[in-house]
């Protein structure tokens, strides 16, 4: 089941983007792009040759390794369809949130290895927006985190979007999912100038394979996100294994699905008002994380 | 020598002590100090009679009725300093922080009784002595004033020691007052010194080692 | 004979008035001076305590005597190469705009000597009329040792040095007098052992004024502040040999007249009495010291307020009373050993860059390396950086305080330490590091009379901070002992 | 085996002293250091015995190895060896003329002391070997003493270490009170005295002036980056680790103090650590960046501790053990890590002359190897995996989580702020880390200073790789260190509850890092298979169109930094004034960013302070003589009126 998942999150997690750009664009009364669409564009990509920069050195290379590494380590954090996944440890939610951060750090260091003005201006604003959404990603979790246990099995077993403190709890990740994947009102994945963009802004100068890898670990860390916010919102762990997976499967296209309502309803934020959106993702953890510590367990 | 020849000289040395604040020539100065140091040696045999009294009463008179004040007065030739006392904010204040001393020296006698007989007017007298020396070297610019001023202040303490005098060893005092001797000269020699190079002996220049 | 220790000296210095040969005449100071030392150490060896002689060693006198000695022979030697190296014509003084010239060579000498018998008489008698007689003695025979360079500041100098200290004597004098008033009746002598024989029959009233005279009296020589006013000016005037004797020996044997008043006090059973007036003055300088040492641009002049410092914690650890005044005793040793060699390392920086401001002494590490080093480690001692001896003092008068449960004292001091630091070590700081200055030419080497001594000094004082010889503890102890009025502590 | 490593240290270190600008002295430092450190990781690791006393004049002079004396001795001794052969390639260029005889003696003093401070068994030896750590520094950090600021950084450093030895001085006075000076009557007599209290007192200023706590830790940052780089990597490495030590020894024998002390060391070293996470946000020089990195890491260390110590308090064993294990795990990775990143970074200023951020960039190509290994250095500081730097700050975050649920809503709300704060640092330390390593090496060369670096030899680029590999092996060995951790958190807390899950916890992540590891390796292998790896075609970086750019347009230190100083920062005081210029044609416009710390700010004014009342006070030594001789009398004066009472 494990494998079976982890393989299915490999095969399935380009499609995210495809369900989101789909909603879109059902949103918007177009037809929009394929579903596929991703699993074409790095199937070109892998097969192109490569442009590097005369300014970049070995950190270049090593961006999009770590952007895939990352979230493919993740994966085996995850618990899934209400089981534990490869690792299951007290605190394993904050390595979780650790191992998250290796990509950050790959595209944000290849970036600046460019020497580009505005590669450097994404890493800048890619720097700043993580560094103010981890307090609230790891406080919701913990927040989440019955009593008796502090895996990420037990947070995921512990809350559903129906009870108490549950919703608040997925509404904190599913902001932070938006602030973490580069997706509207933080980021516009579509946009096409400089001075607007986060993510596509760091990732100018890739190409080839190495975009692929930036690509797909990209929807790997949306798919991370995502199913992690299935299981805490559907109530997995009381359901047969088969249905649950199902269920888990079906829960984590749904948050692809609301990310697409999501980006079709608002509009990107300015710049120095993003932090405040974060923060907003932020406070609705540390709601929740108060009303625990006030409250007692 | 009876008391009330003792009590007279007291009154001697205080009036003498407020005549001294209120000099305006440096040769009176001296003439006062050297009239004070002979009432000392008066005062001495009067306090303490005996051979080691005589000893005693002739070198303080011997020193502090001659010696000191001839010292001091061939200083001030030598230096050629001018005649006038300088006091700082006049004579007339001088004269009344003597007399303030006085009226403190009598307020302190009467709360610390010597555990011995001695002329009742003994102690306001030194104390009185004492603080009129301290006026001197406070109230005044020339360093060769100073040095009365200091003289005043050790009559004022050996006219406290008198009703002691043969009750330790008698060197010791003989052994004082040749320190005093001593003292006298190097400050002397100093004077020349401050003259020579401040052409004064105003220490009111003396104003370069300061915080 | 103790007295030989008075003697010898004294005569050695009317020779020195005498001889005209220059060598010849700074042989007999360093041969004089070794002399001395080894002469006290067969004194403390033989003889044998008689409490009513008019001259003994007992625990203190022998301790302070013991550095007044050791550190005149630190200063004979050092002042071999210093007088071999001062210019006897006249020279001038461009900052100040005038000319001068050294006094005589051999008053000088014959000064020193004089100096060095005073302080034996002081440390040796019994007799308080005749320490008194020997303070006064230290007072005119250093005058022209300050007056050495006969420039108008040095005069200046003299002169303060000179009427503060005959005045504040005077009032020791009057302390004296009061206290045989205190005894009249008694045995009426100013002998130590009859004062203290008599002390607790003696009138209260009249023992308390008393010490409060000797505490003024003799705290004015000794540099307690507020009568501190001459120090500084003297010490940073004075040759810089001078300011090492004056700082590292005569200070203590002023105070020395005050441990006999604490003495007679502690045997009236006065000691909280006089032990009080102590802390407070103590604590005085301690905040005075702490003032002016911040800020201070002139280096002689930061030694000389760091001596009303450590004047400080002597007279606050003796007044504490305890295992402070154990350590106080011990400091003693520690603070005048290293600000003897302080003051003799300034004497190398002065004769080099011709200026006492430590904002133009710089690069003392590039221009006289061994100066240097001394100079820093010097500052380390003076302010109680281990592992030197002033640590292990400093450290235990904190303790002493701390466990008789004086906390405000022993925050005040603290702070006032603190204060000190952090004046000092700007100034040194400044000093050790920097560039040569460009202004001087070459350099010479510096040689073993102007750095040997202070290296000396330093090594002793490094060296009482890891190990205590047996013999100085148990003198120290003894010392302690004797000056909290605990036994008579005769040799 | 222990009078092996002090008396080498100190013949060393007079020898060396003495041997002055001779080769000789270039070389008999290091080499004693190296010898010295070997035998004191032999003693470390060894079944030594435990106790030695040496006479001195206070006190027993008592020695003792316990664990905790044991796991700090280790990354003394280790790093010490490591950087004392970087010091020598370091210092090469001044064999002969500079005194490095002196240098490496002071070098070597500094390792006496340090190893006195944790191999003391009683006050004196303690005090001692602190005030010899504490003071040889200043004759390192004024290496460069012909330049002001490194002479007034030194003079800071001495008070700063001066006046947190004299706090410590009395804490221990204090706790000689009752049963004097060795660490056996202490603890035996000073818990629960009320002697106690004020003892801890100033053990925590002093110890926390040493670690770099808030608000004491202005002299770090000053000092750390004006020393030559290798001692930058001691002091920033390794003698900060000293402050821990003494801290956490005090609070063994104040017998581990309650909910109050942890409360307040919870909240310092939150404090701490947040402030210097911001300051190394937007600073610009590399080495202050660094020394605000320490700042932050000693702020998480004793965040550690406080939380151990809560935990403690509300009775909550595990929670204790995590506290404290995190603060010694986060400990040994700090000292392994700072001391990379100072070599690092020592190399640049070697090769360069610079280490200002904006005169800097793109020496991930010219120095592979050391920008490679600094890599390393700041993903350990980030706890990025594979390296060891995650497994303390899980620890911490565990202590915190737990806590989380005690009974005490005080302590709970505690915890929970300091979750959440540490989370907050955690990713300002990631930024962080991205901006110093992305400025300083990514990028086109922003000066000509950069344009010619070079890689130096081999004994500088091998201790940092040394080094690099150490924080990775640490991560992969986390269970084998953490069993030497373990005795020494026994020191503190007695017997251990049962930690099988914390175990288990560190030896899962142990295998995230090596499964991390093995993914990465296996994309680099993937990727030598896929098209365009060795045939990349070069052209030059994206522009935009704009056909002209130079490296100047290249984002700046602080420019990268102002998102989230706007957003956070601005408490860090750091300003950014805007100059335009005027007219029809303007012609020069200039962006000026000043970095000040404030706390520095209201130090040096209370300094001013200081001096100015002294400066007031002054007209006391007025010169006149004839007042003198007033004041005299009116001392006298006014002593007989008070105490006669007349």
């Amino acid at each position: 089941m494990l494998v079976l998942s982890w393989i299915l999150a490999l095969v399935l997690a380009p499609l995210l983007f495809g369900i989101i750009n789909r909603i879109k664009a059902l949103m918007a009364g177009r037809r929009g792009r394929p579903l596929l669409q991703t699993y074409f564009d790095l199937a070109k990509l892998v097969r192109k040759g490569v442009v590097v920069s005369p300014t970049t050195s070995w950190v270049f290379r090593l961006g999009p390794m770590l952007a895939v590494a990352g979230p493919l380590v993740a994966l085996a954090l995850l618990p899934y369809a209400g089981r534990p996944g490869l690792w299951s440890f007290p605190m394993d939610f904050v390595v979780l949130a650790y191992v998250l951060a290796l990509p950050r750090l790959g595209t944000m260091l290849a970036a600046l290895d460019t020497g580009s003005s505005f590669e450097g201006m994404g890493a800048s604003r890619e720097a700043a927006f993580g560094a103010l959404a981890e307090p609230g990603f790891l406080a919701a979790l913990l927040a989440a985190a019955p009593q008796s246990g502090l895996r990420l099995e037990e947070i995921a077993a512990a809350q559903d979007l129906f009870h108490s403190g549950g919703a608040l709890v997925c509404l904190a990740l599913l902001l932070l999912l938006l602030v973490e994947n580069a997706r509207m009102p933080v980021d516009d994945p579509n946009t096409h100038l400089e001075l607007t963009m986060i993510h596509e802004v760091m990732v100018l100068d890739h190409s080839g394979p190495e975009l692929a890898a930036i690509t797909f670990g990209a929807a790997l860390k949306l798919w991370v996100f995502a199913a992690l916010l299935a299981a805490l919102a559907l109530p997995l762990e009381r359901m047969a294994p088969l249905p649950a997976f199902g269920a888990h499967l079906v829960g984590t296209f749904g948050v692809a699905a609301v990310v697409g309502m999501v980006e079709s309803l608002t509009a990107r934020l300015p710049l120095p008002r993003v932090p405040a959106f974060i923060l907003s993702g932020t406070a609705c953890g540390l709601v929740v994380l108060l009303m625990e510590v006030g409250g007692g367990r | 020598m009876t008391a009330s020849t003792l009590s007279l000289a007291c009154w001697a040395i205080i009036l003498g002590d407020l005549i001294l604040l209120g000099a305006g020539r440096m040769r009176h100065l001296l003439l006062l100090t050297a009239a004070q140091g002979l009432l000392l040696g008066l005062v001495t045999v009067g306090v303490s009679p005996g051979i080691e009294g005589y000893i005693v009463a002739g070198a303080v008179a011997t020193l502090k009725g001659g010696i000191f004040p001839w010292l001091l007065w061939r200083t001030m030739r030598q230096v050629g300093t001018s005649e006038i006392v300088e006091p700082f904010m006049g004579l007339g204040t001088s004269i009344l922080v003597g007399l303030g001393g006085l009226g403190l020296a009598l307020w302190i006698d009467a709360r610390l009784l010597l555990p011995i007989a001695a002329p009742p007017l003994l102690m306001p007298a030194a104390l009185t002595t004492v603080l009129a020396g301290l006026v001197l070297i406070v109230l005044r610019h020339k360093a060769l004033t100073q040095v009365i001023g200091y003289l005043t202040m050790e009559n004022g303490i050996f006219l406290l020691g008198t009703p002691l005098a043969g009750h330790d060893a008698m060197w010791i005092e003989l052994l004082i007052l040749l320190d005093l001797l001593v003292a006298v000269f190097v400050m002397g020699i100093a004077i020349h010194h401050i003259r020579r190079t401040f052409d004064s002996i105003d220490v009111d220049r003396f104003c370069s080692l300061r915080d | 004979m103790p007295i030989a220790l008075v003697v010898l000296p004294a005569l050695a210095g009317i020779l020195a008035l005498l001889l005209a040969n220059d060598a010849l005449r700074r042989g007999l100071l360093v041969a004089t001076a070794l002399a001395h030392l080894s002469l006290l150490l067969a004194t403390a060896a033989t003889a044998t305590g008689d409490p009513h002689a008019l001259f003994a060693l007992d625990a203190p006198g022998l301790l302070f005597l013991g550095l007044a000695s050791v550190l005149f022979v630190a200063t004979s030697i050092y002042a071999v190469g210093y007088l071999r190296a001062e210019r006897t014509d006249e020279r001038p003084d461009f900052v100040a705009g005038v000319v001068f010239r050294n006094a005589p060579e051999r008053v000088f000498t014959a000064c020193l000597l004089f100096f060095l018998a005073a302080m034996s008489l002081v440390c040796l008698t019994r007799h308080l009329g005749l320490l008194w007689v020997g303070v006064e003695c230290t007072t005119l025979a250093s005058a022209p040792l300050i007056y050495f360079h006969r420039h108008h500041r040095s005069l200046e100098a003299t002169w303060k040095y000179l009427l503060i200290c005959s005045v504040g004597i005077a009032f020791a004098l009057m302390g004296l007098l009061f206290l045989n008033y205190a005894s009249l009746g008694l045995s009426g002598s100013l002998h130590l052992d009859r004062l203290l024989a008599d002390a607790p029959t003696m009138h209260p009233v009249w023992l308390k004024a008393a010490f409060l005279f000797l505490l003024v009296g003799y705290g004015c020589k000794m540099g307690l502040a507020p009568m501190h006013h001459w120090l500084p000016d003297a010490h940073s005037e004075a040759p810089s040999l001078v300011s090492a004797l004056l700082s590292g020996a005569l200070l203590n044997c002023a105070f020395l007249g005050i441990i006999r008043g604490h003495q007679v006090c502690a045997a009236a059973g006065l000691a909280p009495f006089s032990g009080g007036m102590l802390v407070l003055l103590g604590l005085v300088s301690l905040g005075t010291a702490a003032v002016f040492v911040v800020g201070q641009g002139d280096f002689k002049r930061m030694l000389a307020y760091s001596s009303v410092e450590h004047m400080g914690l002597l007279a606050l650890a003796l007044g504490t009373g305890g295992s402070a005044a154990l350590s106080g005793m011990l400091h003693t040793i520690n603070h005048s050993c290293t600000k003897a060699a302080l003051f003799l390392l300034s004497g190398n920086i002065l004769a080099l860059y011709h200026t006492k401001s430590s904002y133009d002494a710089r690069g003392l590490f590039r221009t006289l390396p061994i100066t240097g080093v001394l100079w820093m480690l010097g500052f380390l001692s003076i302010t109680g950086t281990p592992p030197f001896g002033t640590f292990v003092s400093e450290l235990g008068i904190i303790h002493g305080l701390l466990a008789q449960g004086r906390w405000g004292v022993a925050t005040i001091t603290m702070v006032c330490l603190a204060v000190i630091f952090v004046g000092m070590s700007s100034a040194v700081a400044r000093m050790v590091h920097g560039p040569k200055p460009r202004y001087l030419g070459g350099i010479a080497r510096e040689d073993l009379s102007s750095v040997g001594p202070s290296a000396f000094l330093v090594a002793v004082v490094l060296l009482l901070g890891i190990v205590q010889p047996e013999g100085l503890r148990w003198l120290v102890a003894a010392a302690m002992r004797v000056a909290s009025g605990m036994e008579e502590g005769l040799w | 085996m222990v009078w092996w490593v002090l008396g080498s240290l100190t013949a060393g270190a007079v020898v060396s002293a003495m041997a002055g600008r001779s080769r000789l002295g270039a070389i008999l430092g290091p080499a004693v250091l190296v010898a010295a450190c070997a035998v004191g990781l032999g003693l470390t690791l060894s079944n030594a015995p435990e106790g030695w006393t040496i006479p001195l004049p206070v006190g027993a002079g008592a020695l003792r190895l316990d664990a905790l004396t044991r796991w700090f001795l280790l990354p003394l001794f280790a790093g010490g060896a490591v950087v004392g052969c970087y010091g020598v390639g370091y210092l090469h260029h001044a064999v002969g003329h500079r005194h490095l005889g002196g240098h490496w003696g002071m070098v070597l003093l500094l390792f006496l002391g340090m190893s006195l401070v944790f191999l003391a068994d009683d006050g004196f030896v303690f005090l001692l070997g602190w005030e010899m750590m504490s003071i040889s520094p200043f004759f390192l950090v004024a290496w460069e003493d012909t330049e002001a600021s490194v002479r007034e950084a030194a003079w800071e450093y001495l008070v700063a270490a001066h006046l947190g030895g004299a706090a410590l001085v009395v804490g221990f006075a204090l706790a000689a009170v009752p049963g004097g000076w060795s660490f056996a009557a202490m603890r035996t007599a000073l818990p629960g005295s009320p002697l106690a209290t004020a003892a801890l007192l100033l053990w925590m200023l002093g110890c926390g002036a040493k670690a770099g706590l808030l608000p004491a830790h202005v002299w770090l940052p000053e000092a750390h980056p004006a020393a030559p780089s290798h001692i930058s990597a001691l002091m920033s490495g390794l003698m900060v680790n000293t402050g821990i030590y003494g801290l956490l020894r005090g609070l063994e024998l104040a017998g581990l103090p309650g909910a109050g002390a942890g409360a307040a060391l919870l909240l310092i070293g939150l404090a701490t650590a947040l402030y210097g996470a911001l300051q190394a946000m937007v600073q610009t020089n590399a080495k202050r960046i660094l020394a605000f990195s320490t700042v932050e890491n000693m702020g998480l260390i004793v965040l550690g501790i406080g939380t151990g110590l809560l935990g403690l308090a509300h009775g909550q064993e595990v929670t204790a053990w995590l506290g404290f294990l995190a603060a010694l795990m986060h400990l040994f990775h700090h000292s392994l890590f700072k001391s990379l990143l100072f070599l690092g970074v020592g190399v640049v200023l070697e090769t360069t002359g610079t280490v200002h951020l904006n005169e800097l960039g793109g020496l991930a190509q010219r120095l592979p190897w050391t920008s490679r290994c600094m890599a390393v250095g700041v993903a350990t500081g980030a706890g990025i995996p594979p390296f060891c730097g995650l497994i303390g700050e899980v620890l911490l975050f565990a202590a915190l989580a737990t806590g989380v649920g005690f009974p005490d809503a005080t302590a709970r709300a505690l915890m929970a702020g300091g979750f959440v704060g540490l989370a907050l640092v955690s990713g300002l330390i990631l930024a962080g880390g991205v901006r110093l390593f992305g400025i300083l090496m990514g990028g086109a060369p922003r000066s000509a200073k950069a344009q010619t670096a070079k890689e130096p030899s081999w004994s500088m680029r091998g201790p940092a790789a040394i080094l690099a590999a150490s924080c990775w092996l640490a991560a992969i060995a986390a269970p084998l260190v953490l069993g030497l951790a373990l005795p020494a958190a026994g020191v503190l807390l007695g017997t251990a509850p049962d930690l099988t899950p914390v175990v288990r916890m560190v030896a899962q992540i142990a295998q995230v890092a090596l499964v991390v590891t093995a993914v990465l390796v296996v994309l680099f292998l993937a990727r030598r298979a896929l098209p365009g790896h060795a045939d990349a075609r070069s052209f030059r970086t994206w522009d935009c169109g704009f056909a002209a750019p130079t490296p100047r347009m290249q984002y700046t230190a602080f420019g990268f930094a102002h998102p989230l100083w706007r957003a956070i920062g601005r408490i860090t005081g750091s300003q950014v004034m805007v100059r335009l210029g005027h007219g029809y044609f303007p012609a020069h416009g200039e962006v000026v960013v000043s970095t000040a710390d404030p706390i520095r700010g209201v130090w040096s004014r209370l300094f001013e302070a200081v001096r100015l009342g002294c400066d007031a006070l002054k007209w006391f030594q007025h010169g006149r003589i004839q007042l003198y001789v007033c004041t005299l009398a009116a001392v006298l004066l006014g002593l007989l009126l008070w105490q006669l009472g007349w």
